[in-house]
């Protein structure tokens, strides 16, 4: 059994009488694939702003890593090992793919960052990431492009990538294929599934297929809650999860 | 003593009056087209120095209140054709950059038309006297001017929130493309909001004319108080600028009795400290 | 850009600029003319840093400004202080009213953040104004010295020439340009960057984007500062209107004509306002007017400025062999 | 060409371009006597600096030839800013030699401009209101032809007591800065003499435009006589409201320096009638020079000369004068203006060598009535006028 890498208890968030979370207990373990589903509504987006640290649960802890970062601003987090995609492409348009993924690299130091007297280029470390990932995402043609100028797909997959360039042991992916075509979903999916093997993976997704072929553990929200959790098999299953769905894509 | 503090509150209400009428505008445009006009107080300029010409023409000053707010309108419309309209996709910023650069020409061509001396409107003849109350008097002119604008005031609360028109506009700010399936041009709306508002600038610029002439450096000052109106009140809100332009006229007031030398200080402090403690003003939205 | 070698600071634009600085004193008509040039160019440069590198339109330029001259040029009165010393508290107190205005306005966005640095600059006019028997109030601040180089007390060159203070200023113009080539292309340099393209993102992979935000505006304070006590050495002298709105507006304008993201556009824009307050004045009161004009063309078509314009002429003249810069253009400032 | 060098070319064009103007200016600086004008002529005090340099160049023209050759007059804008006058002063001085300056309608400007030009022994005459330009902050190149803070109190207050032996309380206005409170301390120093009460003062900051706050106090304080203080587009918002306000039918109401013919054009006479105004020159003045100046100005612009035009054409005129004694651009020049006294608009002026001070007339006029008015122009009567200044020693000023 693998350890527990991120752990949220009682986590809950409301906007006055509206509870969009509400007591959730959500376990990650470590090196698995997590998938969070749920009709429009159930609250995963929510969620997932909270595990990042874009939103402030109003109550419930969340504890990473053994660590209690449930006040912890959003850019305190990718020190310890967390990094996200963004739903809506979130890029630094106007420049390159290769400076876009090697300033990734560096938020990692954080605060380091702002030494102002010493060239870029003396930090190494960030441009070797910046380029194994280019490697790693087949994108070293594309290095100098502006990020602007990609395809709607391959700038999912740079989003992708800036993620990794922290070097994270949890990746939270919120919709990675969200708006993308068709033909480029498999080159998404198969991405996820391969970094599936070396990170611990938590992401929030629409598209049934890839949920159910790459998770290991899926958690199905519904009005801010926990409805089922379990492997893709026994979530098929259960009655719940399609009654939850009903309407919807199946 | 008491005496005063009381004649001040009144007084600093008609100001607020008058401020309120000056900020409406600029808050309309920011509300509705999501728009930073810097150029607001160049306007009220302009609409100032037409009220001078026209009344010099004619001598009437009925006619310049309804004739000059009309020129500065269309002026507004036809800058909104030529080069607004190509901006409101563009951030603030940018906004800023290019209606003060419009400020500028707009200040020196009054300057190559009007001269660079000031100029006089008298005060239309039967509002020259005064209110009398007991030692104090105040003057019919700005009796009516607040009167006139609580009235522009209701006149517009009227058109945004009961009309037609309002709704489109309101819905274009929200949703641009559902208000253009309803078979509305939203770019014709968008050019008929910016003249309003704007023509609202020539509307205040005309009514203080008679109390503040014309000179060219009057716009900046304008759009001080202006944006301190409108930020203090919430930026886009109606009723902000109302309350922020009472607010501050009665700050104003009151301080030329007790710390005169501050007013301008206190003022920009309030200001400064609303969007620090509320970001979105007194009455805005985020 | 972000990936150029350590050794282009030194070449280039440093080139371009050092060749600028070199010709200037020679065609202008004066050396006097040449060294507002420069300072105006410090304190535009500076602006730059905010406005084109981290996407932040600051009207708190005038106050950094005000606050180098009045302190550097009250040290010189009353204690006596010489150059160097004098201007080192031109410097501090540059990013020092910059650190504690940044750090306040930065805590908004967009508008709000544009109005707080408008309320503090016109708060700061206010307490300059007011505090004559300091400052001078509107009078000004007359008598202020313009001490020698020296070291450990030995007099090595004095300045009194215009043409030798001019090379002074040059030479610190050229260090502050070398310097601030350096911070664009570090590591907090190309952080900047990324949080004028995207703040949410610059956050989310790690950075405290309100901590650089500090920094760049205490470094664009500090340079600022420089300029206000290089220009009160200049007019031996310091009027109140350095710490007016309107000292604001004239830096953001050179900043934004002479080209947004570019160094030596500032120099360029500082160069072509200042000259063409100095040649079209004379013959037309009006010409303000131009700087309305320009400025609108610039936002609408030119978003690069001059520079970025001389640059696409050269571009469409001559097949370059380099890639357009991504640099001079600009993209969602302050948004 | 690469980037480098075709930069360098293009710069080294444009740049050539916009230094032609200097250069041509070098190839004129040969013989013939140099005159600056430093003027506002654009920016915020553009309607100052637009007649005061039409007063400079009339008297340009009128003089012909001086030693010889035509007087070369340069205009130099100061942008309504203290530094750019400074520095384009320091650029006349080392590039054309210049040292004949005579403008500078902002204190600041003429404080500061004057320390330059006395760097290099020139003249500089100036029209400024600051008392220091001939007090605490004088030097030998500084010479000041309008009248003091001092005087400008004592013609106006003073013959306005006499006039209304009643008027026991007075009320002020006063913008906070030196100048104002210059005013102000000579006003009071008068109302203690005379057993006046000053039932009040209001100050303002010099960014006020709003006065209807101020007049509530001076209504409160229910004064005989308002005494406005401030001066240039500030006095002429306090007037316009306070009249608003019909303050001018429950109190005598003067305005100490006002600024003459042009803002009470721009007021008009609904605005001023029956107001008192202290004013440095009035065009009808009853002296020869200015009959002279009357006609002249109508002839060669149409109009009639106001404050500024007439100020500042009389210094070119006697700063060409003083060169003209002198023999030429020297120190002499200065030592030719030193006690100088000579025929001006407001009848035989002198220039204390002491301070540089012009001794000249300071005017209480009222505002007319609309059906008074012989012409446009006549927007005003003289009251009294004369001439009060500090003693020497009174004033502060050590020569260099």
């Amino acid at each position: 059994m693998s350890t527990v890498l991120l752990q949220t208890s009682g986590l809950g968030k409301a906007y006055g009488n509206f509870h969009a979370v509400n007591g959730v207990d959500l376990c990650v373990r470590a090196g698995t694939i997590h998938t969070v589903i749920g009709p429009n509504g159930a609250g995963k987006t929510t969620l997932f702003h909270c595990l990042t640290g874009e939103r402030r649960p109003t109550s419930g802890k969340i504890l990473f890593d053994g660590q209690d970062i449930t006040h912890r601003p959003a850019h305190k987090r990718v020190s310890i090992g967390m990094a996200r995609s963004f739903q809506i492409t979130s890029l630094f348009q106007e420049l390159s793919v290769r400076e876009n993924l090697r300033l990734a690299a560096q938020g990692r130091d954080g605060a380091r960052a702002l030494t102002f007297w010493r060239p870029t280029e003396a930090r190494r470390q960030h441009l070797e990431i910046a380029d194994q990932i280019l490697e790693r995402l087949n994108m070293t043609a594309r290095a100098n492009t502006p990020a602007g100028d990609l395809s709607h797909g391959l700038q999912r997959v740079l989003e992708v990538g800036m993620a990794l360039c922290g070097k994270p042991k949890l990746l939270l992916l919120d919709e990675p294929t969200s708006g993308m075509g068709i033909d480029d979903i498999p080159l998404m999916t198969s991405l996820i599934a391969e970094l599936g093997k070396e990170h611990t993976v938590m992401l929030i997704e629409h598209n049934m297929s890839i949920v159910m072929s790459i998770s290991d553990t899926i958690t199905v929200m519904s009005r801010g809650q926990i409805l089922v959790e379990g492997p893709p098999a026994v979530v098929r299953q259960d009655e719940r999860v399609r009654s939850a769905y009903l309407g919807e894509e199946g | 003593m008491l005496n005063v503090y009381l004649f001040q509150v009144l007084n600093g209400l008609g100001l607020g009056m008058i401020y309120f009428l000056i900020s409406v505008g600029l808050t309309i445009i920011f509300g509705l087209l999501n728009f930073v006009n810097f150029a607001h107080g160049a306007f009220f300029l302009l609409g100032s120095y037409l009220c001078y010409t026209v009344v010099t023409l004619t001598g009437n000053f009925w006619l310049s209140l309804f004739v000059a707010p009309l020129g500065v309108a269309l002026l507004a419309w036809i800058t909104e054709q030529v080069l607004i309209k190509r901006a409101y996709h563009l951030p603030h910023t940018f906004q800023i950059l290019i209606t003060l650069g419009m400020a500028l020409i707009i200040r020196e061509a009054s300057i190559m038309i009007w001269g660079p001396i000031g100029k006089s409107v008298p005060t239309p003849a039967g509002l020259d006297g005064v209110f009398r109350l007991g030692s104090f008097a105040y003057p019919e002119y700005r009796l009516f001017m607040i009167v006139f604008a609580a009235v522009i005031g209701l006149l517009l609360w009227f058109l945004l929130e009961r009309t037609r028109f309002g709704a489109l506009v309101r819905a274009g700010s929200e949703d641009t493309e559902t208000v253009s399936l309803l078979g509305t041009n939203i770019f014709k709306l968008f050019s008929l909001t910016f003249a309003l508002g704007v023509g609202l600038a020539g509307v205040a610029g005309v009514l203080s004319a008679p109390i503040r002439g014309a000179h060219p450096f009057l716009g900046e000052e304008v759009l001080g108080i202006a944006f301190v109106v409108v930020v203090i009140g919430g930026m886009g809100s109606f009723t902000g600028a109302l309350v922020g332009g009472l607010l501050v006229g009665l700050v104003q007031s009151l301080m030329t009795t007790i710390w005169p030398q501050g007013a301008s200080l206190m003022i920009y402090g309030a200001m400064a400290a609303v969007i620090m403690l509320r970001p979105y003003g007194l009455f805005g939205r985020s | 850009m972000s990936t150029t070698p350590t050794s282009s600071i030194w070449r280039g634009t440093t080139l371009l600029a050092v060749a600028a600085v070199v010709l200037m004193p020679v065609i202008l008509p004066s050396p006097t003319l040449a060294t507002e040039i420069l300072i105006f160019a410090l304190a535009a440069l500076a602006s730059n840093l905010l406005l084109g590198y981290t996407g932040l339109l600051s009207f708190g330029q005038g106050v950094f400004f005000g606050a180098g001259s009045y302190c550097s040029a009250l040290v010189m009165i009353h204690w006596h202080f010489g150059l160097f010393p004098a201007l080192l508290v031109g410097i501090l107190a540059g990013a020092l009213t910059a650190f504690v205005i940044g750090a306040l306005a930065i805590r908004r966005t967009g508008i709000y953040f544009v109005m707080l640095t408008l309320s503090f600059s016109q708060m700061a006019y206010f307490v300059a104004y007011t505090m004559s028997s300091v400052t001078g109030g509107d009078n000004g601040l007359l008598n202020v010295p313009r001490p020698p180089v020296s070291v450990l007390g030995f007099e090595l060159l004095s300045l009194a020439s215009p043409l030798v203070f001019y090379g002074f200023v040059a030479l610190l113009f050229l260090a502050v340009f070398v310097a601030a080539r350096r911070v664009i292309h570090s590591p907090f340099g190309s952080t900047l960057v990324a949080i004028r393209e995207n703040e949410n993102r610059a956050s989310a992979v790690g950075y405290d984007t309100r901590q650089f935000k500090v920094l760049a505006f205490v470094l664009s304070g500090a340079i600022t500062g420089l300029a206000g006590a290089l220009y009160a050495l200049l007019l031996n002298f310091v009027p109140l209107s350095n710490i007016e709105l309107a000292t604001s507006e004239h830096i953001l304008i050179m900043t934004i004509i002479g080209g947004t993201g570019s160094l030596l556009g500032s120099l360029l824009g500082a160069g072509s306002i200042v000259l063409l307050g100095d040649v079209l004045s004379a013959l037309w009161p009006r010409w303000p007017m131009l700087l309305g004009l320009a400025l609108i063309a610039v936002v609408m078509f030119l978003r690069g400025g001059l520079w970025g314009g001389l640059l696409d002429l050269k571009n469409r003249l001559i097949r370059s062999p380099e890639p357009p810069q991504p640099d001079t253009r600009q993209k969602d400032a302050a948004q | 060409m690469d980037r480098r060098t075709f930069l360098k070319a293009s710069l080294a064009a444009s740049s050539s371009l916009l230094a032609a103007p200097a250069l041509v200016r070098n190839a004129w600086a040969a013989d013939a006597v140099s005159l600056y004008g430093v003027k506002s002529m654009s920016g915020a005090f553009a309607s100052y600096g637009k007649f005061a340099n039409m007063g400079s160049e009339l008297a340009i023209k009128q003089y012909g030839n001086l030693l010889g050759a035509p007087v070369r007059y340069t205009t130099i804008d100061t942008e309504g800013n203290a530094g750019k006058a400074v520095r384009k002063v320091q650029e006349a001085i080392q590039q054309d030699n210049a040292r004949l300056f005579q403008g500078c309608t902002l204190s600041s400007s003429a404080l500061a401009v004057g320390k330059e030009v006395a760097k290099v022994n020139g003249v500089f005459m100036t029209p400024a209101g600051a008392d220091e330009l001939t007090g605490v902050e004088c030097n030998r190149s500084t010479f000041r032809w309008s009248a003091a803070t001092y005087g400008a109190i004592n013609q106006t207050v003073r013959p306005l007591i006499e006039l209304l032996p009643k008027a026991k309380r007075w009320y002020t206005i006063t913008p906070q800065y030196v100048f104002g409170d210059a005013l102000l301390s000579n006003a009071q120093a008068i109302f203690d003499e005379k057993g006046i009460e000053h039932v009040g003062n209001s100050y303002h900051s010099l960014q006020e435009q709003e006065f209807s706050g101020y007049l509530t106090n001076a209504m409160a304080a229910q004064p005989d006589v308002l005494l406005i203080l401030n001066f240039g587009g500030q006095s002429t918002s306090t007037l316009r409201q306070a009249v608003n306000f019909g303050l001018h039918k429950q109190m005598t109401i003067l305005v100490a320096w006002s600024a003459g013919l042009d803002q009470f054009q721009t007021l008009g006479s609904d605005v001023i009638e029956g107001v008192y105004l202290g004013a440095q020159y009035w065009h009808q003045v009853d002296t020869p020079m200015n009959k002279e100046l009357v006609k002249a100005v109508k002839d060669a612009y149409g109009i009639t000369p106001n404050y500024p035009l007439a100020a500042d054409y009389i210094m070119t005129k006697v700063m060409l004068d003083a060169v003209k004694t002198s023999g030429g651009v020297s120190e002499k020049t200065i030592s030719a203006l030193e006690g100088l006294t000579y025929e001006g608009p407001t009848g035989t002026e002198t220039i204390r060598k002491g301070d540089h001070q012009v001794l000249k007339s300071y005017y209480l006029l009222k505002g007319k009535a609309a059906s008074a008015m012989k012409d446009a122009d006549d927007l005003a009567e003289i009251i009294s006028s004369g001439r009060s200044f500090p003693s020497e020693d009174a004033v502060g000023c050590k020569m260099g």
